[in-house]
């Protein structure tokens, strides 16, 4: 039992709730996907990831939620939308769905769906024997630095890189075409 | 960890010299060539004084490996950072020694991107020399590929005449043989069931089954032969020569060639002796193909280099006919023409690069005459054309007297043939060097300079060694029989 | 909402829109955001395994993170890719950019 | 070499006299190519050094108990051997001293000759490392020593062939002479590894003595006879290798008298006097031996009395001479062989060279040419040449009558009188071809005389005296040694019998008439020669050459150059190297290319996979991901 379920213990509360997040989810995602405006795409994508955060909270770890809300939504979403901005005659040439592709794209979905499922039916999920219940984010702060030191390092690396990258990437070509 | 060295690590010092060298080429500017041409030339020349020092302080008496440097690399597989010489090792090594740095010396007057050159050929070389001392397949594996690929790079920028596709040709040839020996080690390492790649350790007796030993060898033999121009597989090597620049083919027929040779040598023959007598006789036969084959299309050649690249291909043929004939005398033969075919082959394509260089032509009907014009790179040339067709006293007639010798006498039929090749060969040279070199002054390149002192020193000392090694042959052939000889008395009869 | 299998259809499910949305968008950004999608259907399900299965809870989140970071990272790059293309080819449109052709 | 090389007399004059001129040849390639005169006179002093070496071993060993054989280790791999060393007996004696004298009396002479030459120090290079050669070649103790030098011997003649390499003709002689010979050598190399495989060892007092009949069997011993004998057919110019010998003519004169008549060319028949014995152990191999040389003689003699050019009558007549000393040895006379080679050494020597001052004076090689511009006043060499020419045609009481005697002799010892016939025929023939030239330079048509007093002032004039009388001195030698040399046959035979077991049973004694029928034959050759060129008023056109027909035959030697010419251009070139060629080309490139082409081809055919729609791509990268899952998850 985490703190969490204990403070929202009226069960049927919690179901209401979790069914809201769900269709939050899942109707961002149907935004995000379907709509040829990319601005309402971005806009379906906050919803979704808004959605996720709520997920992540129901999986119990409030913190992650909140670095979602953050990073997805606080970061990448807004830099979408300025590149958007930034670049305006991007949002206003809506390509035309080709019917045969959206086929495709479906039929493929279709099938890595079904495997997706089967596999998750198939599978015997177990447990592992021995399970600690610490979740809390302090435990947390300390494996990042500690024990998961590599992966903490190498984030930020990735992301100095990609900074770099970006900038070389973007600033190059405009030279070269220019 | 298990760490052994026994002396100061020479050979690691012949590596790190030539490694070092390409390190701080990379590091200069482009346009300081001369400050790049000086060190590459006193990297090369430690790495030559080393490898020469290392020919002559081994110790004959004691035979056997020596200046061994063992170091534990990965446990899990077995790969250790092996480096040893023995006799069939030392004449590779100081012939690689001495062709980079006469190569290196031949290339003074390069101006074309410099930087890259000198980089690319240090790397070469580092791979020849790690290959030559590499006592540990994973390790040879590496080097021999490490020397490979620049090639590629070497001909398609600096060199000549179809460029591209005789660097095309030369890459694909040569990674073919690669894919052939790759599964080779793979699957000597996998039967072996000792968890190692030291070849000191596979070469026992025992380990391989006749079968595993015939079928690994083959694999050898194609692959690495590939390499040493083995007919038919030779087509790469005379365009590969004929597109290459001077100092490339220089290393590339005075030693890369060899690495062939002695891969077959190295790997196949030490690790499946009775693969290799099982095989033997296909070994003679494809050899004395080569020879007389070789002969004959360099007979009808237009172009110096291409004549120069058919020779080495009928050269190359003795080599394969010496180690076919599995006797004492065979290899060491087999050796002492490899180095001697190394240094006058060297000597052939640093004279003819010269001359193109002056002339901007390499074919035969466009020379002649050229004696007068420029004696100093006739006379090497007309040196190491000898030298090629079996002058007594010059390096090479000894190996050819050997492996004559002994393949007569085991193929009675096939050595007899070989030694008639030799009119043959006799006549191309000197048909090349009489219609390039005799005859009247040629007017339309009488301006041209001869050789100077400075690019006449490279082709010294090689016409040194050729000279030395012809009058002296036992100093080559006591030290190849220092490993020669234990390795055909541990032939199981 | 208590079981593993919920939340792997969730992951399972957000995972194919976004396959769905990458496979058949043609603006290079709608791709971009299908990705994310993507990324967030493989972070839940990280997350439900966490939850349910894993010895340790941390692991699963550290995980979470990793791919948030490499999230950002990814639409950086992938950001300034598309600015270059549409320099380079004066659009967005996938299929306008067809260079590597056989 | 166990004793210490200052303490032995003998080593030290064998080192000695062998390599001072290898040191000589270093000394001048390395240093003093750009001093003419520096660089003769080291090469002269050098051969000087060799010479008295050789004279000192002469006389120090005259009455030899026993070979002197000093052998050290050259190379050692496996169990061959290959020892370096001295073999120092009567024959290997006698042919030191000959090779070293008349090098040396050539390298003096050389110095008028070649006089202002540009090459001048390459030249006495050249002469250095051929006498180094030869001289290690005389004292070789065994058969692989003496192939090595053999082929070094080889390789000077080419370089001094084609010394005056701008002439194509010098410089294509060269080739073909070292081709010819290596032709040869071939047979020569192949006939030393079966002895060495079969018998085990090279050395020449081995291969000499009883074990080579135990260990070789006969027919063993007869093709590695025939197979050696190859080798003397190529480096003495016999049938059919023998048309390279007139075309070497095209080096120098002093080299043509050096290596082309006296030494080098000799060396072939000396190889067959050094491993007589093992010749002689094989009858058929002797009986075809001695059938090539008579072949050779009687064919060189036939193109020698066609031809215009004084060097070439006597180019064929070496080879006429070298065929006759075949006959000699394969008839068995040991003695009489090495007798005549020694002579003819001497007076041959002494004919080329002075030709040689005609062809340095009038700047010509043809006779006809010579003799109208005076060429009989060139006193020395005219008397010279004529004494020479006598002692070719074997007229007494000159060096050549007392060989040429003792063969014919030894000829007349064989069963079959169709070997002396040869002789006697040669000996007819070489007698009006010699004193044909003779009488062309000593009694010119006088009608045409006329034309050559306006050609006057045509020689050179203006060479300096000393020049004449550098190459006068070594013509006078010679033909000192010419006149006396016949003398000396009786030691000469006990000197040269005196380690050998060769039994000469067969002395010109029991054939009383033979001296007398062989002088009169060269007589009647030397008075068809007066009849036709001599007198006067003759037409001086021979009588061969009124017949178009065997005049041609003769001229252009049989056609036996046309015959290699079109084996070289149809079969080798034509044939074996167009085929191989080409089969490089098409079949195993075109196979390898075909290859890569294929590879292209079907990247092609499949490149509209890669349409370059991304999406298409990833659906099918999902789909497949999707199976192969499936795949694994439930079958695996």
């Amino acid at each position: 039992m985490t703190p969490l379920q204990n403070f929202f213990n009226p069960t049927f509360l919690a179901q209401t709730a979790f069914a809201v997040i769900l269709i939050c989810t899942f109707a961002g995602a149907a935004i995000a996907v379907l709509p040829r405006n990319i601005l309402y795409n971005v806009l379906g994508l906050i919803l979704c990831l808004t959605g996720v955060a709520g997920i992540f909270l129901y999986l119990g770890s409030p913190f992650i939620a909140l670095m979602e809300l953050l990073i997805y939504v606080g970061a990448i979403c807004i830099s979408i939308v300025f590149a958007i901005m930034l670049s305006r005659p991007l949002h206003l040439s809506l390509p035309k769905r080709h019917l045969p592709k959206v086929a495709g794209a479906g039929g493929v979905a279709l099938l890595v769906f079904g495997v997706l499922v089967s596999i998750i039916f198939k599978t015997p999920w177990k447990p592992a024997d021995l399970r600690s219940g610490d979740w809390s984010v302090a435990t947390m702060g300390s494996y990042l630095l500690t024990r998961y030191d590599l992966v903490f390092e190498v984030m930020s690396i990735v992301l100095l890189v990609a900074i770099l990258g970006a900038i070389l990437i973007s600033g190059t070509s405009g030279r070269r075409s220019s | 960890m298990s760490m052994e060295f026994a002396t100061f690590p020479y050979l690691t010092a012949i590596l790190l010299s030539c490694i070092a060298g390409l390190l701080v080429i990379l590091f200069i500017p482009d346009e300081r060539q001369m400050l790049i041409k000086q060190v590459s030339l006193v990297s090369s020349g430690i790495a030559m004084v080393l490898s020469v020092y290392l020919f002559f302080a081994y110790d004959k008496g004691k035979g056997g490996l020596q200046f061994v440097e063992k170091v534990l690399w990965v446990d899990s597989l077995g790969i250790y950072y092996f480096n040893a010489v023995d006799g069939f090792s030392l004449p590779m090594l100081a012939l690689t020694g001495i062709v980079l740095f006469t190569g290196v010396l031949t290339m003074w007057e390069l101006t074309h991107r410099v930087k890259e050159f000198f980089a690319f050929t240090f790397l070469l070389v580092a791979g020849v020399f790690g290959v030559f001392m590499a006592m540990d397949l994973f390790f040879l594996f590496v080097w021999y590929d490490v020397s490979l690929f620049p090639m590629y790079p070497l001909i398609a920028i600096w060199g000549s005449t179809r460029k591209e596709y005789g660097a095309m040709k030369l890459t694909l040839y040569l990674l073919a043989g690669s894919a052939l020996i790759l599964p080779g080690i793979l699957y000597l390492f996998v039967k072996s069931g000792l968890n190692t790649f030291d070849v000191t350790a596979l070469m026992q007796p025992g380990v391989f089954t006749p079968f595993q030993q015939k079928f690994a060898f083959l694999l050898f033999y194609l692959g690495f032969g590939i390499l040493a121009g083995v007919w038919p597989f030779h087509t790469w090597s005379p365009v590969g020569h004929v597109a290459a620049p001077t100092a490339v083919s220089m290393i590339h027929a005075g030693v890369l060639m060899k690495l062939g040779a002695f891969g077959v040598l190295r790997v196949g023959i030490f690790l499946c002796p009775e693969g290799w007598q099982y095989w033997s006789q296909l070994m003679a036969l494809l050899a004395t193909c080569g020879i007389v084959y070789g002969a004959f299309v360099g007979l009808a050649q237009t172009d110096l280099k291409y004549v120069i690249g058919y020779s080495s291909v009928s050269h190359m043929g003795i080599v394969g006919l010496g180690l076919a004939t599995v006797t004492v005398d065979g290899l060491n033969g087999a050796v002492f023409q490899m180095f001697a075919h190394g240094v006058m082959t060297a000597l052939l394509f640093s004279s003819v690069g010269y001359i193109y260089e002056r002339t901007h032509t390499k074919m035969i009907p466009e020379l002649g005459g050229l004696s007068k014009v420029m004696p100093m790179a006739s006379s090497y040339f007309i040196i190491a054309a000898l030298a090629g067709i079996g002058v007594p006293c010059l390096a090479s007639f000894w190996a050819e007297l050997l492996v004559f010798i002994a393949s007569f006498r085991v193929y009675p039929v096939r050595g007899a043939l070989a030694i008639c090749a030799l009119v043959v060969s006799a006549l191309f040279m000197l048909r090349v060097v009489q219609r390039t070199f005799y005859g009247q002054k040629n007017e339309r390149l009488a301006h041209l300079k001869d050789v100077s002192f400075g690019l006449g020193i490279p082709r010294m000392i090689l016409v040194g060694v050729i000279v030395l090694f012809g009058l002296f042959p036992a100093l080559m052939v006591d030290l190849v029989q220092t490993a020669s000889l234990p390795l055909i008395q541990g032939l199981p009869r | 909402m208590n079981s593993l299998t919920t939340y792997l259809f969730i992951a399972a499910a957000l995972f194919i829109i976004g396959i769905f949305g990458l496979l058949q968008r043609r603006s290079l950004i709608g791709m971009l955001i299908a990705i994310e999608l993507m990324l967030n259907g493989a972070s839940v399900n990280f997350m439900a395994f966490n939850r349910f299965l894993a010895p340790d809870p941390i692991i699963g989140q550290v995980y979470t993170l990793f791919i948030m970071g490499f999230a950002a990272a990814e639409t950086a790059i992938a950001l300034s890719i598309i600015i270059a293309v549409f320099r380079r080819i004066h659009s967005i449109n996938i299929e306008q950019a067809r260079d590597l052709r056989g | 070499m166990n004793l210490a090389w200052t303490q032995d007399p003998n080593l030290l004059a064998a080192a000695l006299s062998a390599f001072t001129p290898f040191a000589s040849f270093a000394l001048i390639m390395l240093f003093t190519r750009s001093h003419a005169r520096l660089s003769a006179g080291i090469s002269i002093a050098a051969v000087g050094i060799s010479l008295a070496s050789a004279v000192f071993l002469l006389v120090r060993n005259w009455s030899l108990p026993a070979p002197i054989q000093i052998t050290g280790r050259w190379l050692i791999s496996g169990d061959i051997h290959i020892p370096i060393g001295f073999l120092l007996d009567p024959l290997s004696l006698l042919m030191l001293t000959i090779v070293a004298t008349i090098s040396c009396l050539v390298q003096v002479y050389s110095l008028a000759y070649m006089a202002g030459d540009p090459g001048f120090s390459r030249y006495y290079a050249f002469q250095s490392l051929f006498a180094w050669a030869m001289l290690t070649l005389s004292i070789s103790p065994t058969m692989i020593q003496l192939y090595i030098f053999w082929e070094l011997v080889g390789l000077a003649s080419y370089l001094l062939i084609g010394f005056w390499y701008e002439k194509f003709s010098a410089s294509e002689a060269g080739k073909k002479a070292f081709v010819m010979t290596r032709l040869g050598d071939i047979a020569f190399f192949l006939g030393l590894l079966l002895v060495l495989l079969h018998f085990g060892n090279l050395n020449i007092l081995d291969m000499n003595g009883p074990q080579a009949t135990e260990r070789l069997s006969p027919v063993l011993l007869t093709v590695s006879a025939l197979l050696i004998f190859g080798g003397v057919m190529g480096k003495s110019a016999q049938f059919p290798l023998l048309t390279w010998l007139p075309d070497a003519m095209e080096g120098p004169t002093p080299v043509s008298a050096l290596l082309h008549s006296a030494t080098m060319v000799a060396a072939g028949v000396y190889m067959f006097a050094r491993i007589f014995p093992f010749f002689s152990h094989s009858g058929n191999a002797m009986t075809v031996c001695l059938s090539i040389g008579t072949i050779t003689m009687l064919l060189s003699s036939t193109m020698a009395m066609v031809t215009r050019d004084i060097k070439q009558v006597w180019a064929y007549s070496t080879i006429s001479q070298l065929g006759f000393m075949v006959m000699g040895l394969a008839a068995g006379g040991y003695a009489a062989g090495v007798f005549h080679l020694t002579t003819h050494a001497g007076f041959k020597a002494l004919l080329f060279l002075c030709s040689g001052v005609f062809i340095h004076h009038y700047e010509t090689n043809d006779m006809f040419v010579i003799g109208r511009h005076g060429g009989r006043g060139l006193l020395i060499p005219m008397i010279c040449m004529t004494l020479a020419s006598a002692a070719l045609s074997g007229l007494p009481p000159l060096s050549g009558f007392f060989s040429k005697e003792a063969i014919m002799g030894v000829l007349a010892g064989q069963r079959n009188p169709i070997w002396l016939a040869a002789g006697l025929m040669g000996a007819f023939l070489t007698a009006y071809y010699s004193f044909r030239l003779i009488f062309i330079i000593l009694r010119p048509n006088l009608s045409e005389k006329v034309r050559a007093e306006t050609h006057g002032g045509h020689g050179k004039g203006h060479h300096a005296a000393g020049l004449y009388w550098v190459m006068a001195w070594p013509l006078i030698i010679l033909a000192a040694v010419t006149l006396v040399l016949g003398f000396f046959q009786g030691p000469l035979e006990v000197f040269l019998s005196g380690s050998q077991t060769v039994s000469e049973s067969h002395g010109t004694g029991h054939h009383a008439w033979l001296p007398i029928a062989a002088v009169g034959l060269a007589l009647a050759g030397t008075g068809l020669a007066w009849l036709e060129f001599g007198r006067n008023g003759a037409a001086q056109v021979g009588f061969v050459e009124r017949l178009p027909a065997l005049r041609a035959l003769f001229a252009n030697r049989w056609y036996l150059d046309h015959l290699y010419r079109r084996l070289l251009d149809y079969v080798i070139y034509g044939t074996i190297s167009n085929l191989f060629t080409r089969n490089d080309r098409r079949v195993i490139d075109g196979a390898i290319d075909g290859m890569c082409r294929a590879t292209i081809g079907s990247g092609r055919l499949l490149s509209f996979v890669q349409s370059g729609m991304l999406q298409y791509n990833l659906m099918v990268m999902f789909a497949a991901l999707a199976l192969v899952a499936l795949g694994f998850y439930f079958l695996g």
